[in-house]
């Protein structure tokens, strides 16, 4: 018989300390202030050991999602990765991007229901590097170590989720990412249907998390159906459809797992308003997306614009004036070298 | 001749039935119940399917037989062991109480599905969604309302929660579910005749006597209307009522709707008593049932000498199958026994 | 006509993602492909399952087993354990494997996925990476990205990467040492014989079509025809 | 919308809740025996015309009950009112008036038919 459980309080095990860090494609394309920060967290406010080892490369996930990556390619792409991480003998695995996340749960369980996909690959990997791999012990997302340490960072936090003028918690809409939870919801905390990762975060730093119909729909990334310029009608509606759902909740911003979910719910906002004159706030200035380190890093003090937050399409100014965070506005376009730089184009609706 | 000793576990409808009948032959009969009264899960149900009787008067029928005999009936107590020793049945109670007998029927039945264990359907998360036994309690008191206090203008049953769903690790099918929400989707029209009532459903086994004339009447006369298709997960709206997705899969479309009351026909599991006796007594079978001996020719025989089954801890059951299936249980007993009846 | 079931049962993702269909409908009712695609993962497993040689050749010729997002929330749900995405990500290889993907509009857009994403892993050891977001070619992405692009190695410097030079963060250069074992990872697995079946069966589309293939790049018409071409009848 | 290279995608999904069930009620009061409709198909199994075209009355009459009437009349263009469906239904529909009222209905509420 099937031993039954209650997902809410299903917490998972998530290793404490010695970290391989795995980057995102995406999330270093898009929000590589996210990653720089994340280990800086814990490096210097947690004290933890986390490699970043540049012999590392793609999971392949976005091309073995749109199908021109193999699984034998992928599964020997993993073991890889995991083989470099044996080299610095650590055994936690840290994947930043929610669909290596996945995929690499996905491998792990095909290698475990078929021994004979995990011999291939051994033989497939020593056949194109003279590699041989171990499987790690753990595999956590950046956010489920966030998650865990949710309390001591509280403690070091210059401000909370909570609106400064009027005192009342921050409405959040969190948006866990596919795959992070719907593959192998028994790798995550709290399940698929609700989880815990960014509800425990959010919910411990004094916001509200809100739960509207289309919580857990897929931002519409969809692989192929973006990669294809013809197909993105299919994932901007998705994202539409999620914020039609959330907006009578007048949410104050979304915080996202997935790097892509983050993009996408960011940019998908200024498409529909610039296609459609459609804005999903009462001050059309589009409701805010962050990554889930980028809430960490504003809350523990750190300056937006060394976080990225100005690569936003949707302008986190009046976020960050909710939540009473010092920022010089002058800084804003300003790069490493110290100088201005000219300003990027407003649009039209948002 | 010395009067043989039987002990009944449970005082369900199987129980009281078999009770009093083997309270008629030459033997001293303990009814254990552990609930404070007899009568079991089904005293829940305001009226029976197909026929609409109602319940507590054909339950009173019953209990009032057992009232008439010598049965010793121990409420409150529970077995909690039970061992078989040289061909006689050793029973511990709760209260540490130790009880013999020649012959023990098992009669524990079932229990129903815990539909917090799916989390997508919001059942203890939104108030808008309800089990079919919360929703029986309702009928009983002859109102249907929201949690707000409000009528409902529409009301959807979702059938197979719990059961044929590999997921919560129960594969089979519940049997009473199809045709319980045809009742319910009836008595909601005779109550509420302005409300829209969608019922779910994958298959509808109309297997029984007088179903498939049930399920026509609900079309027919109360507009009842049928979406073939399983509600994948139900959300709360702004204004607080229950979204639900499902794909309409004769059409082979997607659907959505919006409900004030999303009433889940849970299944029906082994009581946790059924569980842990056949356990104990070495006769478990799947999914936490009593295992009988045979399915057809000695469905009431286990492979243990002198433990019988009557009811609803063998398999999900109607209350017509188990009043049967009881009295079948009885002449085995009888048989075993050897036994004659009271003069 | 070859056994496609037979060659659909070889792959161990077919066998997790197929036991026994019951029809249910729980996967399509919250697919995001069903939505807004003629789409219906429900059908697809009804299809497979009834081993209808047939049937499975239509699936692999048509646009449906391209519509799919692999979001896997089908998997989430099913009440038999199964998976409709692994399903079609096998139907995927088959189609790509016999030379049917070229069939269908959406089949033919896998040339554009490897000329980008597949070629991008080998040469740059990412499947996306600053530098290929070109907003050219993305004007969803908006004006600030146009900003980003155009301002990238001072930005990035600022947020702490190591754009496109040596050693360890964030859209650093991989180093040929590491580029070389991916692409004979690549060779050995059978990745490289994939591409070469997309290019040769793309190939042949193009001159059935008319149009001009440029055996590499992403300027030629071909693969513009698969990147743009939307015929608007995947909806009803 | 030419420069974005797509436009946003429409929904498939049917909304029981912009359904307007008083336009089913109009059937079912001139034919009743349509409530008794259970999607058997046996009707689309034995259909004269589905041997020649792509029709089938059994999801014709179900896209009706879900208020998806924007095909419908094309559709039932499709059907030669040979009544083969009637005699065969199990449950007694009367289909062929079902098809006859719905041409009206859907006339009355301007979904245009295609000239024969």
């Amino acid at each position: 018989m099937m031993e039954k459980k209650y997902w809410k309080d299903y917490q998972r095990e998530i290793a404490d300390d010695d970290y391989f860090y795995h980057r995102s494609c995406i999330r270093q394309t898009f929000f590589p202030g996210s990653e720089a920060l994340f280990l800086k967290i814990l490096k210097n406010e947690l004290g933890k050991n986390v490699t970043d080892d540049p012999n590392l490369h793609t999971c392949t996930g976005i091309g073995y999602h749109s199908d021109v990556v193999p699984f034998d390619t992928t599964m020997t792409i993993v073991a890889r990765l995991l083989s470099q991480m044996n080299k610095s003998e650590l055994k936690n695995f840290v994947p930043s991007c929610v669909t290596t996340f996945g995929l690499l749960s996905e491998v792990l369980d095909t290698w475990k229901h078929f021994p004979e996909e995990l011999e291939k690959t051994r033989k497939f990997l020593k056949e194109a590097t003279g590699r041989e791999f171990k499987i790690p012990e753990n595999v956590a997302h950046p956010s489920d170590i966030i998650y865990k340490n949710r309390k001591v960072l509280k403690g070091k936090m210059k401000y909370q989720l909570v609106n400064k003028e009027t005192g009342n918690p921050l409405k959040v809409v969190e948006h866990i990412g596919c795959h992070y939870a719907k593959i192998f919801p028994e790798n995550t905390t709290g399940g698929a249907e609700f989880p815990q990762v960014l509800a425990g975060m959010i919910e411990a730093w004094e916001g509200k998390v809100i739960d509207y119909p289309e919580r857990r729909h897929c931002c519409g990334f969809g692989f192929r159906q973006y990669l294809i310029m013809a197909n993105r009608g299919y994932s901007v509606a998705n994202t539409k459809k999620k914020f039609e759902s959330m907006q009578p909740y007048e949410p104050d911003f979304v915080v996202a797992n997935c790097p892509g979910c983050a993009m996408f719910m960011d940019r998908w906002q200024y498409t529909i308003a610039e296609m459609e004159g459609i804005t999903y706030d009462k001050n059309k200035r589009g409701i805010p997306v962050l990554t889930h380190e980028e809430m960490t890093g504003l809350l523990l003090g750190y300056n937006p614009w060394d976080l990225g937050l100005q690569v936003h399409q949707v302008q986190v100014e009046p976020l960050l004036d909710k939540i009473g965070v010092v920022y010089n506005p002058d800084d804003k376009y300003v790069g490493k070298s110290g100088i201005k730089l000219s300003e990027p184009q407003r649009p039209k609706n948002i | 001749m010395k009067k043989k000793n039987v002990i009944v576990i449970g005082g369900g409808p199987a129980g009281i039935e078999i009770a009093q009948i083997l309270s008629n032959y030459s033997c001293n009969v303990t009814l254990f119940e552990k609930e404070p009264q007899v009568g079991g899960q089904i005293k829940r149900i305001d009226k029976l399917f197909p026929d609409f009787i109602v319940q507590d008067e054909m339950m009173q029928k019953l209990i009032s037989n057992l009232e008439k005999t010598d049965i010793q009936i121990h409420t409150d107590t529970e077995i909690k062991d039970i061992e078989q020793i040289d061909n006689i049945w050793h029973l511990k109670t709760n209260k540490e109480e130790a009880f013999t007998a020649d012959a023990v029927v098992l009669a524990t039945g079932f229990k129903t599905f815990d539909p917090k264990y799916k989390e997508e359907l919001g059942y203890g998360i939104y108030p808008g969604v309800i089990t079919t036994l919360e929703f029986e309690d309702m009928l009983k008191a002859g109102k249907i309302q929201t949690s707000a206090g409000e009528e409902p203008r529409r009301i959807a049953f979702l059938n197979c929660v719990g059961s044929r769903d590999e997921k919560v690790g129960n594969h089979y099918c519940s049997r009473v579910c199809c045709i319980n929400a045809v009742k319910q989707s009836i008595e909601t029209k005779e109550l509420l005749p302005n409300a829209e009532v969608f019922c779910f459903y994958m298959d509808l086994r109309m297997s029984g006597q007088f179903y498939e004339e049930l399920y026509r009447k609900s079309q027919e006369k109360h507009g009842v209307n049928y979406i073939r298709g399983r509600i994948s997960e139900a959300s709360s709206t702004f204004d607080h009522r229950i979204q639900i997705k499902s794909e309409d899969t004769l059409a082979g479309l997607p659907l959505k709707m919006t409900v004030d009351l999303l009433v889940l026909m849970i299944g029906v599991e082994a009581s946790e008593g059924t569980t842990n006796l056949s356990a104990k007594a070495g006769i478990l079978g799947e999914y936490g049932f009593a295992k009988s001996l045979s399915l057809h020719l000695k469905d009431n025989l286990t492979k243990k000498e002198g433990l019988f089954l009557a009811g609803a801890c063998k398999r999900p059951s109607t209350l017509r199958e188990v009043i049967a299936d009881a009295r079948a249980a009885a002449f085995e007993v009888v048989n075993y026994l050897k036994m004659e009846i009271n003069g | 006509m070859p056994d496609y079931f037979l060659q659909l049962s070889k792959d161990v993702r077919f066998t997790e993602g197929l036991k026994a269909c019951m029809n249910c409908g729980i996967c399509t009712a919250i697919c995001p492909a069903a939505e807004f695609y003629k789409y219906d993962p429900r059908r697809i497993c009804d299809a497979v399952q009834s081993k209808d040689n047939e049937r499975i050749e239509q699936l692999l010729k048509s646009d449906t087993i391209w519509y799919c997002g692999q979001c896997m929330s089908c998997k989430t749900r099913c009440p038999r354990g199964n998976a409709p995405a692994l399903i079609i990500s096998v139907l995927r290889k088959i189609s790509q494997e016999t030379g049917l993907f070229a069939e269908s509009e959406k089949g033919r857009q896998q040339l554009a996925i490897k000329r980008t994403i597949a070629e991008n892993i080998v040469k740059t050891g990412y499947c996306v990476h600053l530098d290929h977001v070109n907003p050219k070619l993305h004007p969803e992405q908006g004006p600030v990205w146009e900003w980003y692009f155009n301002n990238a190695q001072d930005v990035t410097d600022r947020l702490g990467a190591n754009y496109n030079k040596d050693g360890p963060g964030a859209l650093r250069k991989i180093s040929k040492e590491n580029l070389d074992e991916i692409e004979r990872i690549f060779e050995v697995t059978g990745a490289t014989l994939l591409h070469k079946k997309i290019e040769r069966f793309s190939k042949l589309k193009a001159e059935e079509l008319k149009l001009s293939f440029d055996e590499t790049g992403t300027n030629n018409e071909y693969f513009f025809h698969v990147y743009l071409k939307n015929s608007d009848n995947h909806n009803i | 919308m030419d420069s974005w290279g797509f436009s946003i995608a429409k929904t498939r999904t049917i909304d029981i809740d912009s359904v307007d069930f008083k336009v089913l009620a109009r059937l079912t009061d001139k034919v009743p025996s349509a409530k008794r409709c259970i999607m058997c198909g046996a009707c689309a199994a034995t259909c004269s015309a589905a041997n020649f075209v792509d029709f089938s009355f059994r999801k014709t009459h179900l896209l009706f009950h879900r208020g998806q009437f924007s095909n419908i009349s094309e559709e039932l263009d499709k059907c030669m009112l040979c009544g083969k469906c009637k005699l065969v239904c199990l449950r007694g529909v009367n289909t062929r008036a079902i098809i006859y009222n719905l041409r009206i209905i859907l006339n009355d509420m301007n979904y245009k038919r295609i000239a024969l």
